[in-house]
């Protein structure tokens, strides 16, 4: 299954790219964490949240979408 | 509550000129008698020896725009709100320029002044929207919202 | 608190364009971060047959303005305010215009929510300002505050 | 003494004059107040405050100024 990830602001530098695809397969949104922790230990240091599908999900969701935006704390305003 | 969801991000500062007519549009809504608006202005803050020029906004547009209209709607459903506006800056926004727009109008002033600073706040909560903020000699932060 | 007492009134509505002014010139203080607005809108009051279609306000001028600088220098002193402009209109403005101008600045948010509404409530309480109702067909009656 | 009175608002009507100068002598503020109110009985519908010299007083205060306002209820804004 393909999956669209995003980073949003420090996430890119954390990770060193805007947006890629990625072809895996994870039952919950955790194990996509877990993965992406691996790919990217510099995410240890940072918090965020994870939408699926333009939806703010929880670590026990299935994953069930196809696009994946990974969240740093919110600055509007 | 299957009204169409607006765009609330607008390139670039909100001007003094489009908020005058924002205002304007309203006066021919003779039903309204108090108006209360909220602007966030790009603060020049100094930390340690750099000073913030501009703060570059990004966001996640879709969810931003959902969760706004979500917070729209359960205001007009809680408060007597007659009109609701509410722009963001996205891309870069200078220090003493407006980057957040909420504007609120009710026939009475009691409705606008308890619904502005809930609406203001959840903005800021829940819309995942994130401030670079660029200081004088080129490096930067990122914002952090107390 | 030997500041000079400013006259709040001005002939006739606030205009848009003015209240644009007003945020413009708060664009080089750039140690703002939040701007607070309340306008006040003549409202088309239907009431029995009749509609309103202007308030002519008078005032006694000098109590007025000398009433509104103690509760601006009592809000400087209470909140954490940097800037704080009033204006009231005096004479006719019709209904859909804006006879109620208050503008609160201040480095964060919070002193904006917490100031407003009690400055806007104070001036609407203690202020000798007179609304005299204009309806459609020529009659008026004197408007009363609740 | 002379005292210059002036009736702002619907008291304009009660009066029927936006203001005038008495030549007279009253102790304290209540005391003038009966004599406008029998001069205007009119004034009696109506709720009002008194001010002298620009300071809205009580009715037990002695009157010392000379410029007295009578002001019906405050609907600024």
């Amino acid at each position: 299954m393909e999956i669209k990830l995003r980073y949003y602001g420090q996430l890119q530098e954390a990770t060193g790219k805007s947006e890629e695809i990625i072809s895996k397969h994870f039952s919950t949104i955790g194990q996509l964490n877990d993965y992406l922790m691996k790919s990217y230990p510099k995410l240890e240091n940072h918090n965020y949240k994870i939408a699926q599908n333009n939806i703010i999900e929880s670590y026990n969701n299935p994953l069930i979408g196809n696009r994946i935006d990974l969240l740093p704390p919110f600055s509007g305003g | 509550m299957n009204k169409k969801i607006k765009n609330i991000f607008v390139e670039g500062p909100i001007t003094p000129s489009s908020i005058a007519k924002s205002i304007e549009n309203h006066q021919t809504k003779s039903m309204i008698g108090a108006h209360n608006i909220f602007l966030g202005q790009v603060r020049a803050d100094i930390i340690g020896k750099k000073k913030i020029i501009a703060i570059e906004y990004s966001a996640q547009i879709e969810i931003s725009n959902q969760l706004c209209h979500e917070i729209r709607e359960a205001a007009f459903l809680k408060y007597d709100l007659t009109c609701m506006h509410i722009y963001h800056s996205i891309g870069k926004v200078k220090a003493g320029e407006i980057c957040f727009f909420v504007f609120v109008s009710s026939s009475h002033r009691s409705p606008v002044f308890q619904s502005l600073e809930k609406i203001v706040n959840e903005i800021k909560d829940r819309l995942p929207i994130f401030g670079k903020e660029i200081f004088d000699d080129k490096t930067y932060q990122w914002k952090v919202n107390n």
